[in-house]
């Protein structure tokens, strides 16, 4: 209970909890265990506005909190965030340093053998996002240029696929590869669109030139492997939450100050965990 | 000059501190708890016992051939799996600093030891000191005289690794930084080079003073 | 420096110091003889011994000089009896009571089990300067007193502070030994020795690493406590200073006694022996033109 | 244990494993140059250059590379200079080393006793002389496990390069860990490539020591 | 050991050597004096002189040796001839000619600008063993004839080898400095010097850091030397060896030369001032029983 705290007053226990609890439990804490100790652990960004992030306060916002505050208002606990980079997200489940992740998790077949995936919330496909001089409008014109992708994501294993030729240059963080991009370090930046459609309207200068690659992917809470209780819950709460189109108020609330009217809600929300 | 508003928005300094209070903390813990790891370590290492002494090898050698990050990620990653370790990133930070600083430390230890020249034992012995008396009166005072300027640069070494802790996800003072970069790219499109720039100086601060103490123990006791 | 020294050989104070010692209950010349019979020591890792059938009698109250080329066993000689080496044959006996026996089986390095009463009653000063850095001068002379002799703190100090004006450093009480001079470090440590009224004292070397006056200083201390009559044995190359003191000479040579004399002067100027004759030869110079 | 995922991936280590080292290898050589020059600074008192090497040899010693980088990388370009990830790496690990470079070869020549001058002084040689038969041999004796130890060092710190996107050890793994969650295989890989760059350089180092420890002896 | 250096000075040898010198075109004992007239020497942070107004002949041929308690700055002195130390007054000659003039503006610190070929016809032997350590025993000797004077390296070698065989150390010859004994250390350094062919030889307590068996050796090569009337200045606190060797003795003290005697031997058995009286006694020993 000693460990220290940064801008986030919800992780000062987590030393404490990490230091002294039961070191060897990689298992996953049950429903009950949850309940009884009063918080419930959640991986989110804390650097990928509007879907997760710190604001100027130092509180953790966005599209995945909002959704994280609700669910545990239901289970009747406070959540207790987790900072995570993207290539983390696995890894936080499966050595069970938090209960759920709810950082803009892609669902996909690698992912789905290592962790247990809810019913989505979110669909996204890819974008790129180029600067206004050069705007990338064609996958194609990517080849033998350099992309800057975050480590981990769906950008990253969907271009190291199917387009071999595009240099990937990869970033631990959000905000070093949106670095990058402002420093012409690389000629486009690539992830999901609804990110990057967020980041171009924000930043002058910037446009998505592509809005839509690659399938459409699901982005759906993610628990460990096994841990069907907690993941029914997940579920339940998605499908009920969906009776009262609670993710659109998410969306209206997070979303749509940063978007405004140039996207449609429908092409991102998705209600009841149904498509 | 442009851009340097930023480090006067609300919160933004108080968050850079409490980042590097986490930093300082980490390293705090780690150094803390090094010292009687190091202790243990430097005893053994100067055992006879071959079995010990090719153990200490081992553990010194690998500690100080792999790169503190290649450790970290170990810890992080590695352990989880292999032996179902439950440490947070914070966690492993500190397992790791305490493992390498312990062995650093431990050969510190041992070369203190091993420096005191035999006849100071001889003198021991021949006025009548017991060997705990020997080592308690005469020989730790010495070591501790020459292991101590050495200590603290380790411990200066110490706090600048813990800046590797953010490549683990742990939200100290870059993450701190990279959130406040982020949350204020829109106003503050140059604010990478200010927080950057005060964090390089945060460490500094931090660090400047040990390296200071150590330079000045090193020159008072340079003598014997 | 000299004048200082000088001053202090003067009767007066010679007769202080003696005072002293038997006043403070030291066993200063009391006829407590040292006896060392067949002593024979080996190194662990040597195949064959350094000291070979040693008989020496060291008798009360006289000083007893050991001669002899380097590695002929001098210093092993001294260390076996301090109690720092374990001995693998004969014994040593101190005032009758034997403190150390060698058993051949036995071991061949470590130092000899001795209580920590048995070990005050032997001093040694080294040639080394092996006061504690850590220590004031006045703190490393009532260490031993203090916590192995369990002695009230006050009185070592004075004792110490009077041990310390004897050898006229009393002003440097609290310096510590890096601010000292190699001759005053010697004197101190002699002063750590001596406050705990050893029977007796061996010196080995004492001013091997020193200059030329601090030499002197430290030498006209060691003739000082020979003048009172502490039992001393020393190893010395200063042949002057070995003519001037010894009461008996004892040439060593590979481990071997190839001389002892009771005539000091005699082994000087008529050596017996061929050895002993070519060993002061060392000693002397000559040009050829 | 993973054979297939080891044996497929394990190039990807060798090229990364090439990045490692060309970054360490340039930034070394800047590191040892830049540490002569701060050592003869230092060592001739000049006077404002000698401040100047003071409050650098000061910065460099007491900050992380990390957060040199970060600034250098991501921080710089806010003033318009934009210079490539490697030049940052290379930049950066030579101003970490230049300083532990600096203070292990003026070690080395302060050790050399002045007798080592008068004597050469005595004997005739002229000041060039001396210093290249004389002092320097001797300074680089007693300086090679300093910088021995400063190589292996740099090379270990230059482990964090991957923070601004460079295809180094680290990165790879992390890229590894990040797409195919087969932590322990990449973690082998890690392990086994660190120790294939290291050992090598610990070993010659050790030789070097043997062989020129005529000076400490 | 000793058996070899009796047999180093034996008549033969000595003739060998002297022919050596000559045939190779060597400057010994050819008759080139120094000269020091009203030295003074200040160091750069002193507040006074330590060495006044010091007037003193150095005659080709013979040993001069310099005596003087610590401090007195016999050092000093040869350092000023060595060309190590500026002057701030006076001169010194060799051989009629001017090699260093004091000026009281001068610099007080750093060395003085002298031209390689007259830095080798001083030679010096230091205290500390100051041999490269990165250069093998024939390497150091070697050195300064081959870079400094451009001979061969072949003629070098061969005289190198000549030197080493003098000294009793032609077997040492590829070994490194680390490897030797300190008195071996210091005889290199003198053939070292003596291969430049110095018209004289300049000894600052050669035999101060050594053991008594090893100060024999040096000093048995510096008698050698001196018997071939090699022109050299000592200082050394070794009596029986100054008194052995000297021709000329003198005496300095706080900067000052108090006595000088071209009589060794009287001044040893009979000084004439208060001082030298003083001085000699601190190396006699007295029991006061
Ligand atoms: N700890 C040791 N282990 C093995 N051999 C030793 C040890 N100490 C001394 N020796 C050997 O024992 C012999 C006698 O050594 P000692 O030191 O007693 O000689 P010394 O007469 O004191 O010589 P010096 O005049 O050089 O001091 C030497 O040959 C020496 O090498
Ligand atoms: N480099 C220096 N700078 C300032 N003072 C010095 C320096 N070298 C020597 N001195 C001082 O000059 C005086 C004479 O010193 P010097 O070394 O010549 O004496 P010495 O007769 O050789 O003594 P010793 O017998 O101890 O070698 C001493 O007081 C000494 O402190
Ligand atoms: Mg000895
Ligand atoms: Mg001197």
């Amino acid at each position: 209970a000693c460990g220290p705290t940064a801008s986030t007053p919800s992780e000062a226990g987590d030393t404490a909890s990490a230091n002294s609890g039961n070191t060897s439990a990689t298992k996953a804490r049950s429903l009950d265990e949850i309940k009884k100790s009063g918080k419930i652990k959640v991986a989110v960004f804390s650097d990928k506005a509007p879907f997760g992030y710190v604001d100027k306060d130092g509180k953790y916002q966005g599209y995945d909190v909002y959704f994280a505050e609700q669910l545990a208002k239901d289970l009747g606990v406070t959540p207790e965030y987790t900072s995570v980079d993207p290539a983390a997200r696995v890894d936080v489940l499966t050595s069970n340093k938090v209960d759920l992740v709810l950082a803009n998790f892609t669902v996909t077949d690698e992912r789905a053998e290592k962790v247990d995936f809810a019913k989505p919330y979110m669909k996204v496909a890819l974008g790129v996002v180029s600067p206004d001089s050069k705007v990338i409008k064609d996958v194609n014109e990517l080849k033998g240029k350099t992309l800057i992708i975050a480590k981990g994501t769906t950008a990253e294993t969907y271009f190291g696929t199917n387009y071999p030729d595009v240099k990937l240059q990869k970033y631990d963080q959000y905000a070093d590869a949106y670095n990058a991009l402002l420093d012409g370090r690389g000629d486009a930046f690539s992830t999901d669109n609804t990110e990057v459609l967020a980041w171009a309207k924000a930043n002058k200068g910037f446009t998505v030139g592509i809005t839509k690659l690659g399938d459409t992917d699901t982005i759906a809470p993610a628990v460990q492997k096994g841990n069907t209780e907690l993941l029914n819950f997940v579920n339940d709460e998605i499908v009920k939450l969906g009776k009262d189109n609670f993710f659109h108020k998410d969306y209206q609330q997070t979303l749509e100050p940063v978007y405004g009217d140039e996207v449609n809600p429908d092409d991102i929300v998705v209600e009841g965990g149904e498509l | 000059m442009q851009g340097a508003e930023i480090l006067l928005q609300p919160g933004v300094f108080p968050r850079l501190l409490q980042g590097l209070w986490v930093t300082v903390w980490i390293a705090g813990v780690s150094v803390g708890l090094s010292v009687p790891v190091g202790l243990l370590v430097g005893w053994l290492m100067t055992l006879r016992n071959p079995l010990i002494r090719i153990l200490m090898r081992i553990y010194l050698d690998f500690i100080r051939i792999m790169p503190q990050l290649a450790l970290l990620f170990i810890a992080f990653y590695g352990f989880a799996q292999a032996w179902g370790w439950n440490l947070d990133a914070t966690g492993a930070c500190v397992l790791v600093f305490v493992l390498w600083g312990g062995a650093e430390l431990g050969d510190l230890v041992r070369g203190a030891l091993e420096s005191i020249p035999k006849s100071q034992y001889e003198s021991s012995y021949v006025l009548g000191l017991s060997p705990w008396q020997t080592f308690s009166r005469v020989i730790l005072p010495q070591a501790v005289r020459r292991l101590l300027p050495a200590s603290v640069n380790l411990a200066t070494r110490i706090v600048k690794t813990t800046s590797l802790a953010v490549l683990l996800g742990v939200v100290e003072v870059i993450k701190v930084g990279q959130q406040i970069i982020d949350a204020h790219r829109f106003e503050f499109p140059t604010a990478t080079l200010w927080i950057y720039g005060v964090i390089f100086f945060m460490y500094f601060i931090v660090c400047w003073p040990l390296s200071i103490v150590a330079r000045r123990l090193e020159k008072r006791w340079a003598h014997d | 420096m000299t004048e200082q020294i000088i001053q202090q050989a003067e009767p007066t104070e010679r007769t202080e110091l003696a005072e002293r010692t038997e006043s403070t209950g030291g066993n200063v010349s009391t006829g407590k003889n040292l006896e060392i019979r067949h002593l024979v020591k080996q190194y662990a890792n040597a195949d064959k011994p350094v000291l070979n059938d040693i008989t020496l009698t060291v008798p009360a109250g006289k000083v007893t000089v050991v001669l002899g080329p380097s590695g002929s066993g001098k210093s092993t000689l001294l260390r076996t009896v301090a109690g720092l080496e374990p001995i693998q044959g004969g014994e040593i006996a101190l005032d009758g009571e034997v403190i150390a026996r060698g058993e051949s089986g036995g071991a061949k390095s470590g130092r000899q089990q001795r209580s920590a009463e048995l070990r005050t009653r032997v001093g040694m000063v080294f040639q080394s300067y092996d006061l504690f850095p850590n220590k004031t001068v006045l703190g490393n002379i009532t260490l031993a007193p203090t916590i192995v002799q369990k002695r009230p703190k006050a009185e070592a100090e004075r004792e110490a502070l009077e041990l310390l004006g004897r050898v006229g450093l009393a002003d440097r009480r609290d310096a510590w030994p890096h601010e000292l001079s190699g001759g005053q470090r010697q004197r101190v440590a002699i002063c750590r020795a001596l406050i705990l009224h050893p029977e007796i004292m061996l010196f080995d070397e004492v001013t091997a690493a020193l200059d030329p006056e601090m030499v002197r200083e430290v030498l006209d201390v060691i003739v000082e406590l020979a003048d009172q009559g502490l039992t001393m044995m020393i190893v010395t190359h200063e042949m002057a200073f070995a003519r001037a003191i010894a009461d008996r000479i004892v040439l060593l040579d590979g481990g071997h006694i190839v001389e002892q004399s009771d005539d000091a002067e005699r082994f000087f100027t008529d050596p017996q022996s061929e050895r002993a004759k070519q060993f002061l030869q060392t000693f002397q110079f000559k040009r050829h033109e | 244990m993973d054979w297939a995922f080891i044996t497929h991936y394990a190039p990807y280590f060798v090229n990364a494993g090439y990045m490692t080292v060309f970054i360490s290898f340039f930034g070394v050589l800047l590191s040892i140059v830049l540490g002569l020059l701060c050592a003869a600074v230092e060592i001739a008192r000049i006077p404002v250059l000698y401040q100047i090497v003071r409050a650098y040899i000061e910065l460099s010693r007491n900050t992380p590379l990390l957060v040199q980088l970060y600034f250098l990388f991501f921080g710089l370009p806010k003033l318009g200079v934009v210079w490539s990830a490697e030049t940052c790496a290379i930049v950066g690990l030579a101003f970490l080393g230049g300083s532990y470079m600096s203070e292990a070869l003026r070690g080395g020549l302060e050790a050399v006793p002045g007798v080592q001058h008068e004597s050469a002084q005595v004997l005739g040689f002229t000041k060039a002389q001396a210093f290249t038969h004389i002092i320097l041999p001797q300074a680089l004796s007693t300086a090679i496990p300093g910088v021995v130890a400063n190589v292996i060092f740099l090379v270990k710190e230059s482990s964090v390069v991957s923070a601004i996107a460079l295809a180094d050890v680290m990165y790879v793994t992390k890229d590894l860990i990040g797409m195919y969650y087969d932590t322990y295989e990449s973690l082998t890989l890690l392990i086994i490539t660190y120790l294939v760059i290291l050992l090598p350089i610990s070993i010659v180092g050790t030789l070097l020591e043997r062989r020129f420890d005529y000076a400490r002896r």
